[in-house]
């Protein structure tokens, strides 16, 4: 009995395979940078300073992508400077997400005073001024890969909190929780069996768009020179050193600008492409 | 110093504007708008963090008169003093005060406002921050436009600090009767312009003091605005907003000194590597490896776009105790070698942390990044930590900064006590080499009466330091100022933006 | 000339299977069709095709619905939807939801009124107190000032078949009115639309599964199965002898309040075979 | 008698997050390296110099002690003075919160109206390119950090097309007769269009950066709320009353759909003001931000002190806000 609901397939997320394919695409980079990159990334020739990309008259052709003004290969620090990017979005996605989420949890599902306390906390916390708060927290830490992490999970772990509380406590209402705990499991027992799994969908896609955000705080920080310390190449680095000679080297800016861009929005739309997949009732 | 031809083209002609001209400044500009890069937090200039930031005091010298004027080539002239000097036995000073001075107010300024400012900058509790200099002499006698006063412990330098950081004239009855507060709501000065309106962290307006003693200036009102940000600063300028501004990238100076009048002046700011007397750096050959192993002249031109003059002593050219014949020359086989000597190579390079900031002063970040990129090459292994300027001052002060810490040091009094003196005196807070046979060597020279010996003393102190390489000092910063058509500036050595100095073209 | 006349009407999901096949119906004016069918027969799909709110993702590929002689699916969009507006109505299957939170009763009845058939506001407000009044709604006056959430189930459902007549619609298509409500409430439902059609002479499609209800309310009946009509009857003659084995088959799956021992035969796979071959075959 | 009673309660929590915020922004900004004295020490200053500075701005004391004189000064109004700006800092504080409220709150009609509008569009047009457009769009918008945005205003209005002021809040030589510094609503009511247009030019490239994420954020929201209420029975029911989609849109759908974004855009909002920290950097913007990078440049712990306060006390109001709204426009909740 051919019932026409169930035929509404979702159209194929075109971009949701455009974002995999970039995110897969530079976890390879990542990976095999040493190998991939043209150059050594620090290597420095001051006097092949701000030279061109290839297409461009006066190029040198071995500098895909032009050289900085210390003469260092633009393409090869785009290349490394992802090993900094993904290792600051997914530990600082993961740790957010799991101190977020778990404390989240806990106070949407126990209730009582634990919501309280959790929900004090969050409120404390989100009454800081973000950006204020990151640049007092790198100053007392000093600037480093470390020190991004943890402002990052220091500042957005309440975003966390506060959607998946809100998502627990609608769970827990729901039947299904009463009829397991009926059944003689344990509350703990029932929040991780029960709950967690309807509430997973939720946290992976908070997860990718956390990925993302951490990829962009990453970039303010080094627009306030708070950013990584040591020479190794990051993309938020990049813009804020190109930023002095955008008329004369506007490549220095442009490409890694270009590259934070495709990163971040292939984390946010990766996420919108999850949400509509987990969603339970087909839009 | 070798000034290679490039960068002396660049310096010595202003490169005065043949292209055409920007329409919006075809007529005459009746109120000149200055961008400025930093904020002026207060308007007391002699107490307070602002009392020593040197890239205020441009504002408090148009309001305010120093005791000492100090001309743009930095050397002293008669001010609010229009004399003086020590007795025979330098155990008494004594001054003569201008006449036919008024204050902004019209209340006639007089040599008890000088007494007492400089009692009040000798007394503690004001909190000036260079009270230790002024609180040397003291019982101060004022007799008609004379004031004499006792020397309790002589500082050679007492005179030249009248016309450096918080030596500044400050009206005593004024201030008394409307208190701290008052006067930061409404300052007035003697100087050659007055305040129209102030408003934190954005602009003042400046009035110019019809009846100043330096005579009226052009403009009749100027605006400095405060811009913090490089790129707003070059925005304003070329979008017309500001006639003048300063402290842009030298790349962008280069793009549009074309189309206005452009100054790239030599400052009494200087960017230098402290050396800490621990862990690799007690090895000299290290030391002298290091300092030999950097091209600055390559540094100036590659990225500071020429504009620098690379220095071999804390000393540059403007400064009294300068002695060009103290090479340290750029022989990156030479460093090799020394390294060798002491068991260091390419392959085993000598390991250190150097310290700077980042977006603090001009490309400070890249310098140390192409240093380090010099370093590599020879043998020597540098890794880079970034701090706040705050966490500098933290770390000097309590003597444990890294073997290798970038840092700018502005000395527009150009006495050598002021640079090389503090900067590498032992038990001076601000020092990081304290080895005893500097202090010894610099100690008498604190009291020395003797002028024309204590400069020689001076010098012989700073070609020790370069031979055995306790300091590296890298450039004589140059500071880029663009004016529109209508204005020609008259840039000062000591880096201060004066709108009295700007006339209309 | 019947008021309400679909011919051949086809729909499919696009991009899927067949929703509706070939499927003609007759409504005169005042009559009571029902439209009967296991859930996902299509027979709610024909009631939306007629309103014209079609889920986007189905499209009719062929056929035509007239409304008094005019084919609706010729008129452009804006046209078809005013003369929609004015000349039918639906009474939709769950109460709880087909009332807007966050606005008052009165508005919801009058709004449609004076907006889209131009009566002035007072008249709007009268005649939703009298229809109000005629679904045994007691203080009209104070429900027309409350919110949906302070009212029954029940209630809801009698504001909105008020809301329906409001209109003096010559069509209402009425979605399985009373599935969403209890039992006992059901009966005083069913009541209620049947004297008001009788009073105001109301064509109605009467979407239902349960042939007790359509004994109860209507006139005459349409049998559906995976979107084709099987058998377009008459009510009594269907109760006496329906002629297609599947009808026959569905009404020996219906309880009977005469003999309840008699027990249900579920429909024979035989026939649920041969039906769907005749489906198939189109 | 219940709303009275929650509002207690929230009054009750507010303070206990305030006490909270206070006590942790003591602590952490007094551990912070780089205290504000060895900022201010010349060549030459000696150690005595060093304990008599710490001890005129009360530094040589326990944190404990401190945070006792401090909150005492606080009970009765006394922030403190700024060790930079040398002035009363609840004072400046106070003066400086009008800019960035002003520009916060431009920069939030601009993201409602904005956000509204491509959501509505995108709902009414959904399943199609147009919608599609706007997805992308909105990703666009959240993938650039909002300073970049800003250069890009810059360099475009400030430079290529000198159409907009870039720095600065008011031209300098304009005569103010304003007594608040709430600058632009002052010049409103007094009816001084000629000053309203002149700050509308300062703060436009300013907003426009700020509500550039927030327009998305909104965007996105409404939108998924409208989809979800658009599948709703009364709004099926609408249609078949005649009314022309849009009007559905906007009359059954948009009210309801507001409700639930309504207490996100609280929350962003807040979002926004600490964001302004960056935005009045770059276009020297003499707000609270602008004030607050100075402040922790210079370690001026005091001022810092009451910054981070007064930001919370803004989330906490605004917050106490939009949930008196959200009860005041959710039916459900006003009558019971």
């Amino acid at each position: 009995m051919a019932d026409g609901r169930s035929q509404v397939r979702r159209r194929a997320g075109v971009r949701l395979w455009l974002s995999a394919i970039w995110l897969l695409l530079l976890i390879l980079l990542a990976i095999f940078a040493p190998h991939i990159a043209p150059k050594d990334p620090l290597e420095q020739d001051l006097f092949s300073g701000r030279l061109p990309p290839f297409w461009v008259h006066g190029a040198d052709k071995s500098f895909l992508l032009g050289t900085d003004s210390l003469g260092r290969d633009v393409l090869s620090r785009i290349i490394f400077g992802t090993r900094i990017a993904l290792a600051v979005a997914f530990i600082s996605g993961t740790l957010t997400c799991i101190i977020g989420a778990g404390l989240g949890l806990l106070a949407g599902f126990y209730r009582g005073w634990v919501d309280v306390l959790v929900s004090r906390f969050i409120d404390i916390w989100m009454a800081f001024p973000p950006v204020l708060f990151s640049i007092l927290l790198i100053a007392v830490i000093g600037p480093g890969l470390f020190s991004i992490i943890l402002a990052i999970v220091v500042i957005d772990w309440t975003r966390f909190a506060r959607v998946i509380r809100a998502e627990a406590m609608s769970q827990g209402a729901m039947d299904y929780v009463a009829s397991a705990r009926v059944a003689g499991r344990g509350k703990f027992g029932t929040m991780l069996r029960e709950i967690l799994p309807n509430v997973l969908p939720i946290i992976v896609v908070l997860l990718t768009l956390e990925m993302g955000i951490a990829v962009i705080v990453e970039a303010i920080l080094s627009f306030v020179n708070l950013s990584i310390s040591t020479d190794d190449p990051t993309w938020g680095g990049m813009i804020s050193e190109g930023r002095t000679s955008i008329h004369q080297a506007w490549w220095v800016l442009v490409f890694p600008l270009i590259t934070l861009f495709l990163t971040v929005l292939s984390f946010s739309q990766l996420g919108e492409g999850l949400k509509d997949r987990f969603d339970p009732v087909l839009r | 110093m070798n000034l290679s031809r490039r960068s002396l083209l660049k310096l010595s002609v202003a490169a005065v504007a043949t292209s055409v001209a920007l329409p919006s400044f075809a007529q005459a500009i009746d109120e000149l708008v200055i961008a400025y890069n930093v904020t002026l937090p207060s308007w007391d200039p002699t107490t307070g963090p602002s009392a020593v930031n040197p890239t205020i005091q441009g504002l408090y010298q148009s309001v305010f008169d120093q005791f000492i004027l100090q001309q743009p080539d930095l050397k002293p002239a008669p001010g609010l003093l229009t004399e003086w000097g020590w007795n025979d036995d330098k155990t008494q000073v004594h001054m003569t005060v201008r006449d036919g001075v008024t204050w902004h107010d019209g209340s006639p300024f007089t040599a008890e406002d000088v007494a007492w400012s400089l009692e009040r900058a000798a007394d503690p509790a004001t909190g000036n921050p260079i009270n230790f200099v002024w609180s040397s002499l003291a019982n101060f006698k004022v007799d008609g436009n004379k004031v004499t006063a006792d020397v309790k412990q002589f500082d050679p330098t007492i005179f030249k600090w009248m016309y450096f950081l918080t030596g500044y004239v400050l009206p005593k009855a004024y201030y008394t009767k409307v208190g701290a507060e008052g006067f930061e709501k409404a300052p007035i000065g003697t100087g050659p312009y007055m305040v129209d309106k102030f408003e934190q962290n954005a602009f003042v307006r400046l009035k110019a003091n019809p009846t100043y003693w330096g005579g009226k200036p052009d403009f009749d009102t100027v605006t400095i605005k405060f811009v913090t940000d490089a790129a707003a600063r070059v925005a304003e300028i070329e979008g017309g907003s500001s006639h003048v501004t300063l402290e842009m990238p030298y790349e962008e100076y280069d793009r549009l000194k074309g189309s206005m009048n452009g100054y790239a002046t030599p400052v009494s700011n200087i960017g230098m590597i402290f050396l800490n007397d621990i862990e690799v750096m007690l090895d000299p050959n290290v030391r002298k490896a290091a300092v030999a192993a950097i091209d600055k002249q390559a540094i100036v031109d590659r990225l500071l776009s020429g504009y620098g003059v690379p220095i071999d002593t804390l000393e540059t050219p403007d400064y009294d105790a300068y002695d060009a014949s103290i090479k340290t020359p750029y022989d990156p086989d030479a460093a090799v070698k020394l390294l060798a000597a002491s068991g260091y190579s390419v392959d085993k390079p000598v390991k250190f942390t150097i310290q700077t900031t980042k977006g603090y002063m001009p490309k400070d970040y890249e310098m140390i990044q192409a240093i380090v990129g010099l370093w590599r090459k020879v043998g020597i292994e540098a890794t880079i930590e970034v701090y706040e300027i705050a966490k500098h001052y933290e770390l000097r002060a309590a003597d444990k900064l890294a073997p290798a810490a970038f840092y700018n040091w502005g000395n527009s009094v150009g006495d050598p006590t002021t640079s090389t003196g503090f900067a590498m005196f032992g038990p001076s807070p601000h020092s990081v080499w304290d080895s005893k046979d500097l202090i010894d060597m610099i100690g008498p020279l604190w009291g020395e009466k003797d002028e024309a010996k204590r400069i020689a003393g001076w010098k012989a102190v700073d070609a020790y330091i370069a031979e055995n390489a306790y300091v590296i000092p890298l450039l004589q910063y140059v500071q880029p100022i663009l004016a529109a058509k209508g204005v020609v500036v008259t840039p000062h050595h000591s880096g201060a933006l004066l709108p009295h100095l700007m006339k209309r073209a | 000339m019947n008021y309400l006349s679909i011919r051949n009407l086809s729909a499919r999901v696009k991009g899927g299977g067949p929703l509706l096949r070939d499927v003609s119906l007759e409504v005169a004016a005042g009559e009571v069709r029902g439209l009967v069918g296991e859930s996902g027969a299509g027979k709610s799909m024909i009631g939306k095709a007629i309103l014209g709110i079609l889920p986007k993702a189905v499209d009719i590929t062929e056929g035509q619905i007239l409304l008094d002689g005019t084919d609706l699916l010729s008129l452009p969009p804006a046209e078809r939807r005013i003369r929609v507006g004015a000349s039918c109505a639906l009474i939709p299957q769950d109460p709880l939801t087909a009332l807007n939170p966050s606005r008052r009763i009165g508005p919801q009845i009058t709004d449609r009124l004076v907006h889209i058939l131009g009566w002035t506001r007072s008249d709007a407000e009268a005649r939703a107190r009298a229809l109000l009044g005629e679904v045994q709604i007691n203080d009209p006056a104070r429900v027309l000032r409350q919110y949906p959430h302070e009212l029954s189930g029940g209630m809801r459902q009698r504001i909105l078949i008020a809301s329906a007549f409001a209109a003096e619609p010559k069509l209402i298509v009425a979605d399985e009115p009373t599935t969403a409500l209890d039992v006992t409430v059901q009966k005083q439902i069913l009541k209620l639309i049947a004297g008001l059609q009788a009073r105001h002479g109301t064509a109605l499609v009467f979407v239902t599964h349960d042939l007790g209800v359509v004994s109860k309310v209507c006139q005459s009946l349409s049998v559906l199965y995976s979107g084709r009509v099987v058998e377009d009857t008459t009510v009594t003659d269907f109760f006496r002898a329906p002629k297609h084995p599947y009808s026959a088959a569905l009404l020996a799956a219906t309880p009977k309040y005469t003999d309840p021992s008699a027990g249900l035969k579920p429909v024979p796979d035989a026939v649920i075979a041969a039906v769907k071959a005749e489906v198939e075959r189109g | 008698m219940a709303l009275l009673q929650t509002l207690l309660l929230r009054l009750v929590t507010t303070a206990v997050t305030l006490f909270g915020v206070a006590v942790i922004v003591f602590f952490v900004i007094r551990v912070v390296p780089g205290n504000p004295i060895a900022m201010m020490l010349p060549p030459g200053a000696t150690q005595a110099d060093i304990d008599q500075l710490t001890a005129l701005y009360g530094l040589d004391k326990s944190i404990p002690q401190q945070f006792l004189i401090w909150g005492l000064g606080v009970l009765h109004g006394d922030f403190g003075t700024s060790i930079t700006l040398r002035q009363p800092v609840l004072a400046l504080v106070l003066g400086r919160l009008p800019a960035t409220l002003e520009l916060s709150v431009m920069a939030l009609v601009m993201a409602v109206l904005v956000g509204g509008a491509a959501a509505l569009t995108g709902t009414r047009l959904r399943a199609t390119k147009v919608e599609g457009g706007i997805d992308i769009a909105n990703g666009m918008a959240l993938s650039v950090p909002d300073f970049l945005w800003g250069l890009v205003l810059i360099l475009v209005f400030g430079v290529l097309v000198p159409v907009f002021q870039i720095s600065g809040r008011v031209t300098p030589s304009l005569q103010l007769p304003f007594v608040t510094n709430f600058y632009l609503v002052e010049s409103i009511v007094r009816l001084r269009f000629d000053l309203t247009k002149d700050l509308l030019s300062h703060m436009f490239l300013p907003a426009v950066a700020l509500a550039i994420p927030l327009a998305a954020i909104i965007g996105q929201l409404l939108k998924q709320s409208l989809k979800e209420t658009m599948h709703l029975d009364y709004v099926t029911l609408a249609r078949t009353q005649g009314y022309s989609e849009a009007r559905v849109i906007w009359r059954e759908a948009l009210p309801n759909a507001i409700l639930p974004t309504l207490t996100l855009v609280g929350v962003q909002f807040t979002f926004l003001i600490g964001g302004t920290v960056i935005i009045e950097r770059l276009f020297s913007y003499e707000g609270l931000g602008n004030m607050a990078i100075d402040a922790v440049i210079n370690r001026d712990l005091p001022l810092i002190q009451g910054i981070v306060i007064l930001f919370a006390v803004i989330f906490t109001g605004v917050n106490l806000v939009v949930d008196l709204t959200y009860a005041a426009l959710n039916p459900r909740l006003r009558h019971g």
